[in-house]
């Protein structure tokens, strides 16, 4: 197995080759960027629709109160783990081959809370009251219900999106003094020259960055877990049977982490391409990612083989039936599916062959994600379909066009961010890259070269 | 909001609900319903519809599953395979059952959704954003949501129709969740008056709405509290209580048995509704 | 508690409260605006009308004929909700779903507004001079043999109001026409018994044993018979009633009964038979005429005959010879056969030989004034008009309170005659089919504006005068009651009789007041009485048992055998009547198709019921468009699939389909009325109901049947939601 | 007595400690080793340590911050929930702790974040104005030494820096 | 802030000084927080609770409170409020007399009988005409706000003079002519006064506060 880095690349040559994925775009970037807002523009249209003649339009009901939106809310929520885990976990482990390609890990982070939230606010019934979830002083004595899940998600995701910005800002600090450095006029001129806050990487900013980027780091790892937890927690606290499940908060951060990685496999085989990333994403780095997500996805297969062993061998038959319906009832094809996608599938990621096959990673990786987003919905349809209540028990419950519009329009949105994110700033970290490259030719000097991989 | 409140009274803020140190004082409104005396004819759920401003969706809107109402009558049969339902159907009145321990409330985010001293499970309409949580966390699906703006919808209350609706009771706009109050406004009146007068609210001197209408009276409601109170000897007679969650009479092997029962009780919720066993005869 | 000077008219009309009040906002951040909104506020008041405190006035239920009392709670001159009458000894302050929709037929926005006048095909407004003048001209026009005037069940002063009309037009005829009619039952009865309509005294019975009345549901007098059936399941008497229902498709009774015996169509008079004949052997005195008569009706051949298992033919009637007083109930579907009248007769025997009349069938009281005691309908009457017609022989038609061009079947041709009729005045409250054939339709006040007295055919104690009175003030100035038009109709002919009346109002107090003493109120003055009775809502008379003859006879009772095969036609068509849509006058009140059928839970729609079974030989499943046809016609409808029905029985629920009416009504659901042979019962001649033979074929689509239900049909799926047992274990003299 | 600064900018990192170190050593009159500011393009650990040891302080912010988070939250919620008219909700007490615990937690993860990215603020001085001596070369692949002496000493640390391979020495204007 | 970025010695002392004034400091720190927060909260007016005027309302007749009400020295008539409010202490509005009522006094009052706005009153009552009066109070609605149970606790339990109960939440009205808003009946400024404790008679001290529970008010 090849390097995840050469040793002898120019760091000058890091510099010019990230800063070129700056430059004026493509026209291809462009139709992209079209469609991606004509998306965004699907999604407006159905809930300014929804709004305007209320929930219904949706196609929920009242058995059946939870759809699409709250199912890509957690998908969404979901992937911005992976840069948590990149970012945080691995540095905290020293694993530097994350280097080349946490920051756009991390801006999917924050692109995808940022996409989260909306579903919270689009799946109110009274969006214009969403301010009472706040905990703000008011003369009434009112306060949010401390006590409900959705309030602590609040909580949780206003926290984990904050710090995430922040962290993905304090990291890209020296970045951007870099681009202020070698881009002479013009508004980037300003904007870098303001967000780079003066850094010159003296020792003394150095110092504190280290110290302060660690710090968080070790903050965001607690953080993310309890925030796929608390989203586990509006489920696992209610008593629906499907829902009411104890290992749901770690399911949930294992299914979390892996969209993500599933996610970053997607991306990260765009921007090399797009980018000419070749030599920042190697081939070596996209192994490594791509072991991690098997192993990840084998986590994510035994918790889910562990719900269901546990519902099996409880003594609640309600659960059970719960089950059962979801493995054999009108929701059995996408559950199957579910399983398919994100249980069988990843298997392939075991072979060397496709573990640097760009083509089949890239749809492998997009398939798992399908999995991911089905695993969601196959948490919240089935189980309001075959609740405590049989009376009210439903099939009949398929997403109106306006919860699949809203839906389909959150990727372009997402789409819309990142594709903005990465014209303005750099999508690979530079400072980074020549760490990596500096402490490995390091090594190299004070040790004979090691034979075969890694 | 100052620490010192809460330092004072932290015994009583860690106090659980509902325990025989928290008793409900004056009010403890409760049901019973005898589904031996139910016919199934829905007279109560019409009632309700009438007292309640329940919005009439249409069918289009009933087949979506948006339906209003508060009350509803399940039927159920014997699905034993046999050739014909020969022993009649099981008629069962499923209205919001005033859970103790409610599991919509500790969900909703607002608090629009809370306990009232009198043992009510309180729905605060403005407060509402829509959630839609309690709901889902409802394990009797007895909470309704206004997927539409009904009082704006075509041939719902189209006029005159809305001079019936009653100024007693919010009609709801859309994106709110609703479900039965137990009347809570003939309550609200009736311990008013009650006040006035000096004393509690006597048993029968108010009636929700699907009570009242009831040609079989099987649905009697009252105050717990009241130790006259028919619905309290009920419960008393059936060896119901209130905070329990397996009642001690069902432990017991006797020959005769007591029809009282609560359903779901195994998921702890203390409903405030009480049900009789319907009975069918072995004669014949 | 109404002061003299300050009586209900007054307060009608002086009350003019000022502004709107109706809101609609809700809880939406409604702006709070001062001084946009206007407050109640009253020219004169009494002291019984506090702003927003309901008061409640006492009036009677016009939803069907049961005649139960209500209470309107009136809150700032708008009638917001009806309540029972506890005075009534009808319904005792309960009431069901038909009459809690009361409001919603007041305030229907269909509602025909004033006179309409054909023009064409159009309706042309006219005032109402314009249109009494023209009805004077033209009932000047033609003989009095030629008038007819066609009605539902009336009673009461505008009965005899009504018959004044007709006496001062030289004796026209009056038709009493209703759809779906326990009249059959009736001759029965009167045969057997001696009177029409006997008290059934459902709460002393021990054991009730129905042949298909719904009287839980849609049969007589619901209200009432439902409290009967409340105390006769508890320990009042002594040990839990226990009811067996037979027929052939489920009724909401049926749904109740502790056994609920299927039964092959048309067989409910051999059943009794053998039942009879059973009791016999096992030791009950029979008298010899009758046992001679059920000999031959072994238990083994009933229950080859009736498909009732011999078990439960055998358990019945241990159960009739162990518990007394029992109560046997022959309904609308054991008469609704050619043979209707011999099953009824066989029936009642039955009743007579367990010895029950006087015991749980009570001798009614009789009616002090006979003038208005109620004329009950029957579908004979629609049939002779009809032969009238299709003879020419009616040149001026009333038609008030039925809607015969929608009840009768296509094959009576109905529509088509009365086009031979030319001049049709129909009396509505809204443009029902009937109507649409009309050259004047004269709107009436709703139940809930008018001012009228009725007299139910069924009371349960006494006799019972019930009194109907506004609850409000008119909501359209075009409409009127049906009294008012009457006396202004009298007044044409009869001036100076009635011109001392300035409307039905002071008829009607007058008419009271002046019978005051025959009316309870010998003691009081005018006033007073007259206050007395408005409050009350009813006016209890005191009547005397009329005489019952109760001797068992088997003289000419020929029970048939059961029907033939018909393989061409092999299905028996029943047209159920529903507990709140009934013969269809109702279903244009949204509150009654919303509230789900109590078996089916089908809403907003028709459906036919049919047997597992029959579904699978048919290869349909729930939710097939299935057409169903007579020999007289075919309707097309979904199918829905239950137990509840014995597999050579299809069953059309009766009420909706439609063509006009209204909003909530038009285009919902099918007719059955329409594809009933002409089949009649050989005694009464009535129209035999349930004696139509279909076939049924899938018409191919299918839809997804919009109902209350899940798709766990039913099924508790062992999570003790509704739960059971055995009476025998439970001691229900110890609960409270 | 005025000071200048100088700048030298090295590209052998090696002979950028060696220079460092031998400026320590130096003694030159009119310096302070304080005054010596390493400019690096990237975090180097090894290379700061010639500079002495420097106290790093932002844990202490993040310390106080996620404490105060933490309390704060569990204070202002609880006295939130007591006073909310002491609403009773499923039957839970009017505080309950578990749900508090949780917002307990988060809270004290934002306080953490919130005051260390403060703390890193302060402790790193940024935002900073220039310095007067700056190549964008040291966010590129050198390291730059900014040193600040008296006019006197400047000739000493030219020598030094050229003695170590200096790619280029910047000096600032006289004043 | 600028002893941090100085260097400092390393000893231990050192280190454990420096913990220490940072736990102090953070200690001091959540303590002020915390009470200016409490404080603030306690003491701050909120804007919906503060006093409010509501605007001016055009009614069909201008009826002079002060001439039926005000004092008597202030050529008032200092009429009682329940007198012509009558429902007040009876029903959940305090409602607005019958036409019948200001007839009643008035067709005896021969003195202001010909002056424009009695004049206007007497056409309404030859017309039957109710007064369409303008709802000066007007309340959402889904509040529920019963007038009879303050009027009885404040007036009839508590002997507070009439005015001086039906002023707490309509102002001074027997100092206005066309009666006007005066407090902003919000939701804050009911619980402001809910939340106090009030004696429940004219002579006990045993106090209690208003109902907290949210059905009480809202419908």
């Amino acid at each position: 197995m090849g390097k995840d880095i050469r040793e002898d690349i120019a760091w000058a040559q890091i510099n010019k080759d990230v800063l070129k994925s700056l430059e004026s775009p493509r026209r291809m970037y462009w139709v992209i960027l079209f469609i991606a807002i004509a998306m965004i523009g699907v999604a407006v249209g159905s809930e300014v629709y929804q709004y305007q003649t209320g929930m219904g339009v949706s196609n929920k009901n009242n058995s059946h109160v939870w759809g699409l939106y709250i199912a890509t809310f957690i998908f969404w929520i979901g992937m911005s783990h992976s840069g948590t885990l990149l970012s945080a976990i691995l540095h905290l482990m020293h694993a530097d081959w994350r280097k080349p390609i946490y920051r756009f890990a991390e801006a999917m982070t924050t692109f995808s809370l940022m996409t989260a939230g909306l579903f919270v606010l689009v799946h109110l019934g009274r969006l214009w009251m969403v301010y009472y979830v706040m905990p703000y002083p008011n003369e009434r004595w009112v306060w949010p219900n401390f006590q409900s899940p959705l309030v602590w998600d609040m909580f949780a995701i206003a926290t984990y999106l904050s710090s995430s910005v922040l962290f993905l800002y304090v990291g890209m600090i020296p970045d951007l003094a870099i681009c202020r450095d070698n881009i002479h006029a013009g508004w980037r001129k300003k904007l870098y020259t303001v967000m780079s806050l003066g850094w010159e990487g003296t020792d003394r900013q150095w110092r504190n960055f280290r110290i302060t980027y660690l710090t968080i780091a070790c903050f965001l790892i607690p953080l993310a877990v309890s925030v796929h937890s608390i989203v586990a927690s509006d489920f696992a606290m209610s008593n629906m049977p499907g829902w009411h499940v104890t290992s749901f908060p770690p399911y949930f951060v294992a299914g979390a982490l892996y969209s993500g990685c599933a996610a970053i496999i997607t991306l990260f085989i765009i921007l090399r391409y797009v980018f000419k990333f070749e030599e920042y994403m190697t081939l070596p780095i996209m192994k490594k990612l791509v072991r991690l997500t098997f192993a990840i996805a084998m986590v994510w297969t035994y918790l889910n083989l562990i719900e269901f062993a546990s519902v099996w061998y409880g003594h609640d038959q309600t659960a059970k039936d719960q089950l059962i319906f979801k493995a054999t009832g009108p929701y059995a094809p996408f559950f199957w599916a579910m399983i398919f996608f994100g249980s069988i599938l990843p298997l392939m990621l075991a072979f060397k062959r496709f573990q640097t096959h760009l083509p089949i990673l890239f749809i492998v990786s997009i398939l798992l994600n399908v999995g991911m987003w089905l695993e969601r919905w196959m948490i919240i349809a089935p189980s309001f379909a075959h609740g405590h209540y049989p009376w009210t028990w439903d099939h009949d419950q398929w997403p109106s066009l306006v919860q699949w519009g809203i839906v389909f329009g959150s990727f372009g949105w997402f789409t819309l961010l990142f594709m903005v994110f990465c014209k303005v700033f750099p999508s690979v970290s530079m400072y980074e890259v020549k760490e990596m490259v500096y402490h490995r030719s390091l090594a190299l000097k004070h040790k004979p070269a090691v034979k075969g991989d890694y | 909001m100052s620490i010192t409140n809460l330092l004072e009274n932290w015994s009583d803020f860690r106090q659980q609900h509902p325990s025989d140190e928290r008793p409900h004082r004056e009010y403890k409104w409760a049901m019973s319903i005898d589904l031996d005396s139910c016919t199934g004819c829905n007279a109560c759920s019409v009632a309700c519809y009438a007292e309640n401003n329940l919005p009439v969706v249409g069918k289009e809107k009933f087949a979506h599953g948006h339906s209003h109402h508060w009350i509803r009558i399940e039927r159920y049969w014997d699905n034993d395979g046999r050739e014909f339902a020969d022993q009649g159907a099981q008629f069962l009145p499923m209205l919001c059952q005033h859970c103790e321990s409610a599991p919509c409330e500790t969900v909703c985010p607002v608090g629009a959704t809370n306990h009232t001293a009198d043992g009510l499970n309180s729905q605060v309409y403005n407060r509402c954003v829509g959630s839609r949580y309690c709901n889902a966390n409802c394990p009797y699906k007895a909470r309704y949501f206004n997927w539409y703006d009904y009082p704006t919808t075509d041939n719902v209350w189209p006029e005159p129709m809305n001079q019936q609706l009653n100024p007693d009771v919010t009609v709801r706009g859309k994106g709110v969740m609703e479900k039965c109050t137990f009347c809570v406004q003939r309550l609200t009146v009736a311990k008013s008056n009650a006040r006035s007068a000096g004393r509690s609210v006597l048993d029968g001197e108010v009636q929700t709405a699907c009570q009242q209408v009831c040609p079989t009276g099987a649905i009697s409601f009252g105050n717990l509290v009241d130790p006259l109170a028919k619905v309290g000897k009920q419960w008393m007679t059936q060896q119901v209580e209130l905070n329990k969650d397996k009642q001690a009479k069902d432990a017991e092997e006797k020959a005769v048995k007591l029809r009282g029962y609560r359903i779901l009780e195994e998921l702890r919720t203390y409903p405030s509704v009480m049900y009789l066993e319907q009975l069918r005869e072995s004669a014949i | 508690m109404i002061e003299n000077s300050f009586n209900r008219r007054g307060f009608l009309k002086v009350l003019g409260w000022g502004g709107a009040t109706v809101a609609l906002s809700g809880c939406g951040n409604t702006s709070v605006e001062d001084g946009k909104e206007f407050v109640t506020s009253y020219v004169q008041t009494a002291d019984y009308i506090i702003p927003s405190i309901g008061t409640y006035f006492n009036s009677t239920c016009a939803q069907c004929d049961a005649g139960c009392g209500i209470m309107g709670r009136v809150r700032e001159g708008r009638v917001l909700k009806l309540e029972g009458n506890p005075k009534s000894s009808i319904n005792n302050g309960k009431m069901c779903g038909l009459g809690q929709a009361g409001v919603q037929a007041h305030y229907n926005p269909d509602r025909i507004r004033e006179p309409l006048l054909r023009n064409g095909d159009k309706g042309e407004a006219i005032t109402w001079e314009k249109a009494l003048g023209l009805i004077n001209e033209k009932v000047g026009g033609v003989k009095a043999e030629n008038i007819a005037f066609l009605t539902g069940g009336v009673s009461g002063h505008v009965k005899a109001l009504l018959k004044n009309y007709l006496d001062a037009l030289g004796s026209g005829h009056h038709y009493v026409y209703e759809a779906v009619a326990p009249s059959i039952m009736r001759a029965a009865n009167k045969k057997a018994y001696g009177i029409e309509m006997p008290r059934l005294r459902l709460d002393k019975a021990k054991v009730i044993v129905s042949f298909g009345a719904d009287f839980l549901g849609a049969w007589i007098s619901p209200v009432h018979f439902s409290q009967q059936y409340a105390r006769f399941r508890k320990a009042d008497n002594g040990e839990r009633g226990v009811l067996v229902q037979v027929e052939s498709k489920m009724t909401l009774t049926g749904a109740n009964a502790d056994r609920w015996l299927a039964i092959r169509p048309g067989t409910e008079g051999i059943l009794a038979l053998g039942l009879i004949n059973a009791l016999a052997a096992a030791g009950l005195s029979v008298p010899g005429d009758v046992a001679a008569v059920v000999k031959e009706y072994t238990t083994d051949r009933v229950s080859k005959d009736t498909g009732v298992s011999t078990e439960h033919i055998g358990r019945l009637a241990a159960l009739l010879k162990e518990r007394s007083p029992s109560l046997v109930i022959a309904g609308s579907a054991a008469e609704g056969y050619a043979h209707g009248s011999q099953n009824a007769t066989a029936i009642a025997l039955l009743n007579q030989v367990l010895g029950n009349v006087g015991k749980t069938v009570e001798a009614p009281s009789s009616v002090p004034f006979p003038q208005m005691a109620p004329a009950t309908g029957n579908r004979l009457a629609l049939q002779s008009l009809n032969d009238n017609v299709a003879q020419d022989k009616v040149k001026v038609l009333f038609t008030y309170g039925v809607n015969p061009v929608f009840t009768a079947p296509a094959s009576m041709k109905l529509k088509e005659n009365l086009k031979k009729v030319p001049f049709k005045v129909v009396f509505a409250h809204y443009m029902d089919e009937t109507a649409l054939e009309a050259d004047l339709v004269l709107p009436l006040n709703s139940a809930l504006e008018d001012w009228a007295t009725a007299m139910p055919e069924y009371v349960a104690e006494g006799a019972q005068l019930n009194i109907q009175q506004p609850l409000m003030e008119k909501l359209y100035p075009g409409t009127l009651g049906m009294g008012d038009i009457l006396l202004a109709l009298l007044k044409q002919r009869r001036p100076d009789e009635y011109k001392g009346y300035e409307d039905f109002y002071s008829y009607l107090r007058s008419a009271m007041v002046s019978n005051k003493g025959a009316l309870g109120g010998l003691a009081t003055d005018d006033d007073t009485f007259w206050d007395a009775t408005l409050s009350h809502g009813v006016v209890k008379l005191a009547g005397t048992p009329v005489n019952m003859s109760g001797s068992p006879s088997a003289k000419g009772l020929v029970v048939p055998g059961p029907f033939a095969e018909d393989s061409a036609y092999p299905f028996h068509l029943i047209p159920a009547v529903s507990a709140s849509l009934r013969d269809g006058r109702n279903a244009n009140e949204p509150w009654l198709q919303e509230s789900p059928d109590p078996l089916t839970t089908i809403v907003w729609d028709s459906w036919v019921e049919m047997h597992p079974k029959t579904a699978a030989k048919l290869g349909i499943v729930e939710g097939d468009i299935v057409e169903v046809a007579s020999r007289s016609g075919a309707i097309k409808a979904q199918a829905y699939v239950f137990t509840g029905i014995h597999p050579d029985v299809i069953s059309v629920p009766l009420g909706n389909g439609h063509e006009a009416l209204g909003r909530y009504a038009k285009g919902i659901g099918v007719n059955a009325f329409k594809i009933l042979d002409s089949v009649f019962d050989k005694e009464t001649g009535e129209l035999a109901m349930h004696e139509t033979r279909v076939k049924v074929s899938k018409a191919g689509q299918r839809v997804v049947i919009v109902k209350d239900e899940g798709p766990a049909g039913g099924n508790q799926m062992g999570r003790k939601i509704a739960v059971r047992m055995s009476s025998n274990k439970v001691n229900l003299s110890g609960e409270v | 007595m005025s000071k200048r600064h100088l700048l030298a900018l090295f590209n052998d990192f090696d002979e950028a400690v060696a220079a460092i170190a031998e400026l320590r050593g130096s003694n030159i009159k009119g310096f302070d080793i304080d005054d010596m500011i390493l400019k690096s393009p990237i975090e180097h650990p090894e290379v700061e340590e010639v500079l002495g040891d420097k106290p790093v302080n932002v844990q202490w912010f993040t310390l106080v911050g996620a404490c105060m988070g933490g309390l704060l939250a569990f204070f202002l919620v609880a006295s939130a929930q007591a006073n909310f008219f002491s609403q009773i909700k499923g039957g839970k007490p009017i505080v309950p702790l578990p749900p508090d615990f949780v917002l307990t937690y988060e809270m004290f993860i934002l306080g953490g974040v919130f005051i260390t990215i403060l703390g890193f603020l302060i402790c790193a001085g940024l935002p900073a104005k220039r310095s007067p001596l700056y190549s964008a070369k040291v966010s590129e692949d050198q390291i730059g030494i900014l040193v600040k002496g008296d006019e006197s000493a400047l000739v000493a640390f030219k020598t030094i820096f050229v003695k170590h391979k200096a790619l280029e020495i910047q000096e600032e204007a006289r004043k | 802030m600028s002893m941090l970025s100085r260097r400092q010695s390393n000893c231990l002392l050192g280190e454990l000084l420096t913990m220490y004034c940072f736990l102090r400091f953070s200690i001091l720190l959540v303590g002020l927080i915390v009470s200016a927060g409490s404080y603030a909260v306690s003491a701050a007016q909120p804007l919906t609770t503060a006093d409010d005027l509501g605007p001016k309302v055009e009614q069909p007749i201008e009826f002079p409170h002060d001439r039926h009400a005000g004092d008597a020295a202030k050529g008032g008539m200092q009429i009682n409020c329940m007198y012509c409010h009558t429902y007040a202490r009876r029903s959940i509005v305090a409602g607005i007399p019958p036409l019948q009522k200001c007839i009643g006094c008035h067709q005896n009052i021969e003195s202001v009988r010909e002056t424009p706005r009695i004049k206007k009153l007497f056409e309404y009552w030859e017309a039957k005409k109710a007064v369409p009066w303008k709802k000066v109070h007007d309340l959402p609605d889904f509040v529920r706000f019963n007038h009879e149970r303050h009027i009885q606790r404040f007036v009839f339990a508590q002997n507070k003079p009439v005015q001086e109960a039906c002023g707490y939440c309509h102002g001074d009205v027997k100092t206005m002519t066309v009666a006007r808003r005066q407090k902003p009946l919000s939701m804050g400024w009911c619980v402001s006064c809910h939340q106090k404790d009030h004696p429940v008679d004219a002579t006990s001290t045993k106090t209690t506060h208003g109902p907290n529970d949210c059905w009480q008010c809202h419908k």
